[in-house]
């Protein structure tokens, strides 16, 4: 396309003021994490000055930021696990076979995107509370519990995407390993699973991205033992003193992960957020 | 042969209590002195939230010392402020034993013992009462922190009462005493009244030398009426209930308190962003040396008076909270809030957990440790740290805090009230915004009057526990306890 | 292997009409049989129930006398080549040659004997080490042929494998499959939609369309006994000029056909088809080729003028008006043909076909039928 | 075709004469996909449907965390809700939200993508700088704006005091806190539609505009007539994908003002939060979560109507 040079060089300006707006915030904010606390607050903001990884120590030890950590990584990998697990089966029957619902299903699935968390946090917490009082069976403030929950906004986009991977495949790929003499199953994993591999990778980034930053499901259902690193954030507001650089360094261990991961991802980005729907 | 099954399973279950009625009698104890450690190994998790900074003194001073003493290891949580009421009630609803101690605002004690979330802790007491010492505190700090209605729940961890910080080199400076005087013709004295407040308030607010008159917080929805009541309400006369529950947040007076309270003649005494100052930035501005007064509690004296967290350390003094003068009666009216979070032990953790929590209770936060904290911070809320010669030789404020402790007024300890507080902070919040005060503290008053209907407070003929009643099941829960108190004689 | 298809029935779940409705089919063993018709015809479904990837709803096949219907795939002894997938892209050429053997456990060594020779077969013996980006689609296509053949089967099923391929290749691997035919002795089931690549390949050629099967005989019944006038039409290329006219008698008793602008004797061919039809509407059609241009007029001769051109190489199809009417004839190059030429045609009564309006069927006076009697014989 | 009774083969409505395992495969075959989808969906009518089921049933009733009866109140705790003028404040204010965080976020998002397909060199750089804020947790952009935007040190008002600009409390007035969350909402949100319209150009055919180019038609007329009806399925799904995350935005006012001043950004989520857990009314909640699924529902139904006749979906 041409493009005029005058609106080359509007766009570029425009452009980059966006983008300064995005890093100023993110990396002055992160910044803090590295300040000693003498100089958490101070205005105008230092910029010189020593960097030091005791935020980090705090946070992490007397703070037990790992146990946050490792909370947060054994939920959202679990979750995104048992999601692939129920989700790819299914992504591929809606991808392969023709069957009278498949249509009203997938519609279905995308219509579990709209509803509000507190919508299905609410009564969990109270299914959890009965089952508990109940039948002595505690999933609150357990990993599966949490898991199980994680679901809901988990399980239909992988169907979705998965879906969309698959479909991008011919059928007869199976189909041919089905007449030279293997399952369903077998053409399955023998054939398609090596082939839509990086489909499944993509999946399960976008989802434990989706799965890592999740807060309100937490905030209902999770408790001492299963507390995740967003819930953890909040805690470093005291109400006399924000501890920023604290919080920061609770920040950076949130986001850097995350973004890490949408750099590798960031082909398939739209796709996830989407939910499938743009293909 | 159904009497017999019964007979047969009453007879169980009393074999499985047995252990627990004789375990009453001989709840070990840690003991410094003797040197008893009968918890070693074991672990307490507390649910804390870190609300004020005396609370983290605590944390760092107190908490290494009890470990060492009983060598049982301290787990804290900490969550933020606004998630710690939901944390608890959605755990202790679910019978959950999350946590064995937790950090229980006053405002929620009334909610969390509705639930039966809060173990009683009489029978720990006279079991073994250790250095817990409930007599230590005065009746209405006990009344509103420690118990809900008449049953006693928690040991105070802080009891903030209102207190009035001042720069005593500005008001102490012959050349502003003359220049007030020029001004004002009358002495520059620290404000006795809220007219004065203001008068006083406005000489020294001088926005080119980035200093203001007065300083106070807006907070969030249920802080705000805190600020209210504590520094005006009160003292003109405002009450949360009448003895039938009826709100009243649209009287007269209420709604005075309201226009003073936002009004211009304050909030043009406060320093630019007074809309967003919370604890931390009221106290920031002081410490900072931007306002010469401010209202403030009691917890916040140790950082005050700590010439590291202020630079104005050395020239702070304390005063009573200024009252409302009566134009009727020409006398000064004054009271005062009290309030603060105590720790509680969780009622569904296990009767062993529950000792191990009494024992850090009675020792963490009796007599002894409080004076170890008092002397290296100045902060204090038992009887015997405020009233102590030497102490207050050393903190001067330790007997203006001790005769605000002795006439604070609580908030009600009822399970709506965090949502009623929420209403009428809400409404103040509007009112600080530019809105009409009339109308929305009669609204504020109607929110609440069908908060308390929906909880069916009207049909079951309740009364309001006023604080002579507080007073009273106070007393009758030392007398229960065979303990005295100077204010129960 | 003898393929039976016996009343076999299948519909899709979002369709209302039966994609495969209700047919019969046997394809003797050793036979190369093709599967003609348009898109959506059920030709694809027909092999892939054949394949056992589709399901009937109803009705049975049966391969070697033995019922299959409800075997899996794996188990059918058959091989199948698909029209858009020759290569597993994971593996190299060797490896996808290799997969079907994997699944009988077959010993290393046997494997790889067997993949070479195949990879011979098919001339892509070099390329054994080749992954899926190094290999063109005709290599591609034949690993697939490989691959298929690896297993031995007494049955290949191909769905439309040459469509992909660009003209050249696709005569080229068409020679190639014949041979393949020839040598294996197994039986051939071949898909397309290209008449051309049926007429080339096909001992018989089926041809489908809305799901039921048209016509089934040899390339040489189905193009010059067409049974019904969707086969004459939709085989061969240039395709038949098709006109509806009335019957009528002639004093001489003789049948004749009015047609817009000219009429026409019938041969004695129809002449049990038309017997009572006089006065009746029918479709007359002739191809291209039976048409001649005369100098002169005559019998069976109308005259035109020539409306348009299109040179084929050593021929030219051209366009003559007649009439409200466009003929399509194919003449030699040499004749110089030119646009605005009037001429005069003349039909060759021996290739004419005359259908019913109504059913479409040939009014032919020897019907041939949809599966020929004959072969159904014996069983 | 009397023939073909000479073949060996059972006639084809007669099942019975076959193998059990036979007709155990047809039948298998026949229904395989559900074998595959059942557990997923199963898992979803319990992690989904019943919950929703349940928290009506809930609604029904009188719950609280402590009550042991919970008696039948019918519709009570709804009219409550219709009758509560915070739980109406909250959702003017969530209406208020998704109004023009989405609007806001759209047309940002919109111009971005627009502009970025007139740069060359450094185009990937500055898409990925661009698409952080997305991937942040969003409470985790609600305390750095909470940072940058505090009176005494933050960022902002730095910046403002250079420009002459007394500092601002822009998170504690009543006058600019909602407007404040929203364009940090806005600040996170709009490089999804940015990058939803990128991709949705990306797969635009571009005979249409070389034509339209060639004849003359001017870049105004080709965006209107052109490019807008073209994306039309793309817009629709970013606007449907904005709005439902505006709607049940909760983290970031949890962070940023927790409802306050004075309610005015009180989300529902974080009303129908607060009603439940802090102040233990869990029927109510369920109440009003079902009349919020109810008016999202209804939105978005409005919207999918439009998107399907569009967009092939499943």
């Amino acid at each position: 396309m041409r493009v005029p040079r005058s609106e080359r060089i509007l766009a570029y300006v425009i452009l980059i003021v966006m983008a300064i707006l995005v890093l100023v915030p993110v990396l002055a904010g992160s910044v803090t994490a590295f300040k000693p606390q003498i100089i958490w607050v101070s205005s105008p903001p230092t910029w010189i000055f020593e960097p030091t990884l005791e935020n980090f120590e705090f946070v992490f030890f007397t703070r037990k930021g790992w146990l946050f950590l490792r909370n947060s990584l054994i939920i959202s990998i679990g979750s995104v696990v048992i999601a692939l697990i129920l989700g790819v089966p299914a992504a591929y029957a809606f991808a392969r076979f023709r069957f009278r619902s498949s249509k009203a299903l997938m519609q279905w699935l995308i219509s579990l995107r709209m509803i509000p968390p507190i919508v299905v946090g609410l009564p969990f917490y109270a299914m959890f509370l009965y089952l508990e009082r109940g039948l002595g069976v505690g999933l609150r403030d357990t990993f599966p519990g949490l898991i199980i929950t994680y679901q809901t906004f988990l399980l239909p986009l992988v169907i979705w995407m998965m879906r969309g991977y698959f479909a991008e495949l011919p059928a007869a790929m199976e189909e041919s390993a089905m007449v030279e003499g293997y399952t369903r199953l077998g053409a399955l994993w023998r054939v398609v699973l090596p082939v839509v591999w990086p489909g499944i990778v993509a999946t399960a980034i976008l989802n434990f991205i989706f799965a890592w930053n999740e807060f309100f499901l937490a905030l209902i259902l999770a408790g001492n033992r299963t507390s995740t690193l967003p819930m953890s954030a909040g805690t470093y507001i005291v109400r006399t003193r924000v501890e920023w650089g604290n919080l920061f360094s609770v920040n950076l261990i949130i986001m850097v992960p995350v973004i890490v991961l949408t750099i590798i991802l960031r082909r398939q980005l739209v796709k996830g957020l989407t939910f499938g729907i743009l293909e | 042969m159904r009497n017999f099954k019964a007979v047969l399973i009453a007879l169980v279950l009393a074999a499985m209590f047995l252990p627990l009625v004789v375990a009453q009698d001989t709840i070990p104890l840690t003991d410094p002195e003797t040197g008893a450690r009968p918890w070693e190994g074991k672990e307490l998790r507390i649910l804390n939230t870190e609300v004020v900074p005396i609370l983290a003194y605590q944390h760092e001073i107190l908490d290494p010392l009890y470990e060492e003493a009983s060598g049982v290891t301290l787990i804290y949580e900490n969550a933020a402020h606004s998630d710690v009421l939901p944390r608890i009630q959605t755990t202790c609803a679910a019978g959950g034993d999350d946590f064995d101690i937790m950090f229980v605002e006053d405002g929620w004690a009334g909610a969390l013992a509705a639930l039966g979330c809060l173990e009683e802790l009489d029978r720990f007491y006279l079991a073994a009462p250790g250095d817990s010492h409930p007599e230590d505190f005065t009746t209405r700090a006990f009344g509103t922190v420690a118990m809900a209605k008449e049953k006693w729940v928690g040991i105070p961890t802080l009891v903030a009462v209102g207190m009035f910080a001042y720069r005593t080199d500005l008001f102490e400076d012959p050349d502003e005493q003359a220049a007030f005087m020029e001004q004002y013709g009358r002495e520059l004295t620290v404000p006795a009244t809220w007219d004065e407040l203001a008068e006083v308030g406005a000489f020294f607010t001088r926005p080119d030398d980035e200093l203001y008159g007065f300083n106070y917080r807006y907070g969030t929805p249920n802080n705000i009426l805190f600020d209210y009541m504590i520094h005006f309400g009160f003292s003109r006369g405002v009450d949360f209930f009448d003895a039938n529950f009826n709100p009243l947040f649209d009287t007269e007076a209420a709604i005075d308190t309201a226009n003073f309270f936002a009004g211009q003649d304050v909030l043009n005494l406060q320093p630019p962003g007074r809309e967003s100052f919370q604890f931390g930035e009221v106290m920031q501005n002081f410490a900072q040396g931007k306002v010469a007064m401010y209202g403030t509690e009691s917890w916040a004296i140790p950082l005050l008076l700590d010439p590291d967290a202020s630079i104005v350390a050395a020239n702070t003094g304390f005063a009573p909270v200024p009252g409302w003068l009566n134009p009727e009666t020409g006398e000064i009216q004054s009271a005062l809030l009290s309030a603060g979070p105590a720790y509680m032990i969780n009622a569904h953790i296990s009767e062993e957990q529950k000792q191990i929590a009494w024992d850090y209770l009675q020792l963490a936060h009796g007599v002894e440790f409080s004076r170890i904290l008092a002397e290296q911070t100045g902060a204090g809320h038992r009887i015997s740290v405020l009233t102590d010669p030497d102490l207050v030789a050393k903190w001067p404020h330790l007997t203006a805090n001790y005769e605000a402790a002795k006439v604070g007024i609580g908030r009600p300890a009822e399970p709506w009230w965090p949502e009623a507080e929420n209403a009428i902070g809400r409404a103040l919040q509007e009112v600080a915004a530019g809105g009409d005060a009339a109308t929305l503290m009669v609204d504020a008053n109607n929110d609440i009057r069908e908060i308390v209907e929906d909880a069916g407070y009207y049909d079951e003929g309740l009364t309001y526990v006023s604080v002579e009643q507080r007073e009273d099941f106070v007393c009758a829960k030392f007398a229960e306890l065979g303990l005295e108190h100077d204010e129960c004689m | 292997m003898r393929v039976v298809l016996k009343d076999l029935v299948k519909r899709f779940a979002n369709s209302d009409r039966a994609a495969v409705n209700n047919i019969n089919l046997l394809i003797e063993e050793g036979e190369l049989a093709v599967l003609l018709g348009p898109s959506g015809c059920g030709k694809t479904t027909t092999l892939r129930m054949i394949a056992g990837l589709e399901q009937p709803d109803s009705g049975r096949i049966a391969i070697a006398e033995r019922d299959i219907t409800n075997l899996a795939p794996k188990d059918r002894g058959v091989a199948m080549v698909f029209q858009n997938f020759s290569m597993y892209p994971t593996m190299n050429v060797y490896d996808n040659i290799a997969f079907p053997l994997h699944a009988v456990k077959m010993k290393r060594g046997e494997i790889d004997r067997t993949v070479r020779e195949m990879a011979r077969l098919v001339n892509i013996d070099h390329l054994l080490g080749r992954s899926v980006r190094q290999v063109s689609g005709g290599e591609a296509q034949r690993v697939a042929l490989a691959r298929a053949m690896v297993r031995r089967p007494q049955v290949f099923l191909m769905d439309e494998p040459l469509s992909n391929l660009d003209a050249k290749l696709r005569v080229q691997l068409r020679t190639e499959i014949k041979r393949l035919h020839q040598d294996t002795g197994a039986t051939f089931i071949f898909v397309t939609h290209d008449q051309e690549e049926a007429m080339t390949l096909g001992d018989k050629i089926i041809v489908m369309n809305n799901g039921d099967i048209q016509q089934a005989g040899t390339p040489h019944e189905v193009f010059f006994a067409p049974r019904n006038a969707f086969v004459a039409n939709f085989v061969g290329t240039p395709s038949m000029n098709m006109l509806t006219g009335a019957v009528s008698q002639d004093e001489s008793g003789g049948i004749r056909l009015q047609l817009p602008g000219f009429d026409l004797s019938l041969p004695e061919r129809f002449s049990r088809g038309l017997e009572n039809m006089t006065g009746n509407r029918v479709i007359w059609g002739i191809r291209p080729e039976a048409i001649k241009l005369a100098a002169e007029p005559g019998e069976n001769c109308a005259p035109g003028e020539v409306e348009l051109v299109e040179a084929l190489g050593s021929r030219d199809l051209i366009f003559v008006r007649v009439a409200e009417q466009l003929f399509g004839v194919i003449v030699d190059a040499l004749e110089s043909v030119a646009v605005g030429d009037n001429c005069h045609l003349h039909f060759a009564a021996a290739q004419m076909h005359l259908f019913d309006a109504e059913s479409e069927r040939s009014l032919l006076n020897n019907l041939p039928s949809a599966v020929p009697p004959s072969q159904w014989g014996g069983g | 075709m009397g023939e073909t009774s000479t073949m060996n083969l059972p006639a084809a409505s007669d099942n019975s004469s076959q193998p059990f395992s036979n007709r155990l495969y047809q039948m298998t075959q026949r229904h395989r996909h559900w074998f595959f989808i059942a557990p997923a969906l199963i898992i979803l009518l319990l992690v989904v449907i019943y919950p929703i089921i349940f928290s009506t049933g809930v609604s029904l009733f009188r719950v609280t965390f402590a009550s042991q009866s919970r008696p039948f109140v019918g519709l009570q705790n709804f009219e409550r809700m219709l009758g509560n003028d915070d739980f109406i404040q909250s959702a003017l204010n969530t209406l208020y939200y998704v109004f023009f965080s989405v609007s806001g976020s759209f047309i940002i998002g919109f111009g971005v993508a627009l502009l970025i397909r007139r740069v060359t060199a450094g185009k990937e750089l500055l898409r990925l700088i661009l698409i952080i804020p997305i991937t942040m947790a969003p409470i985790v952009v609600g305390l750095m704006w909470n940072w940058m935007l505090d009176p005494l040190f933050g960022l902002v008002n730095w910046f403002l005091g250079l420009l002459g600009i007394p500092g601002q409390t822009m998170l504690a007035q009543a006058s600019t806190a909602r407007l404040t969350v929203v364009l940090v909402d806005i600040w996170q949100w709009y490089p999804l539609v940015f990058l939803i319209i990128e991709a949705g150009m990306a797969t635009l055919p571009r005979a249409p505009f070389e034509s339209a180019r060639l004849e003359g038609v001017s870049s105004w007329m080709i965006f209107r007539r052109l490019t807008l009806p073209m994306l039309r399925p793309v817009i629709l799904v970013a606007l449907l994908l904005r709005t439902v995350d505006a709607f049940r935005t909760f983290d970031l006012v949890r962070v940023m003002t927790d409802g306050g001043p004075a309610l005015t950004t009180e989300t529902l989520s974080l009303y129908l939060y607060r009603t439940a857990f802090t102040f233990n009314k869990l029927s109510r909640a369920a109440a009003g979560s079902i009349l919020m699924l109810l008016c999202i529902g209804l939105i978005s139904a409005l919207m999918f109507r439009y998107l399907y006749r569009d967009v092939e979906v499943g």
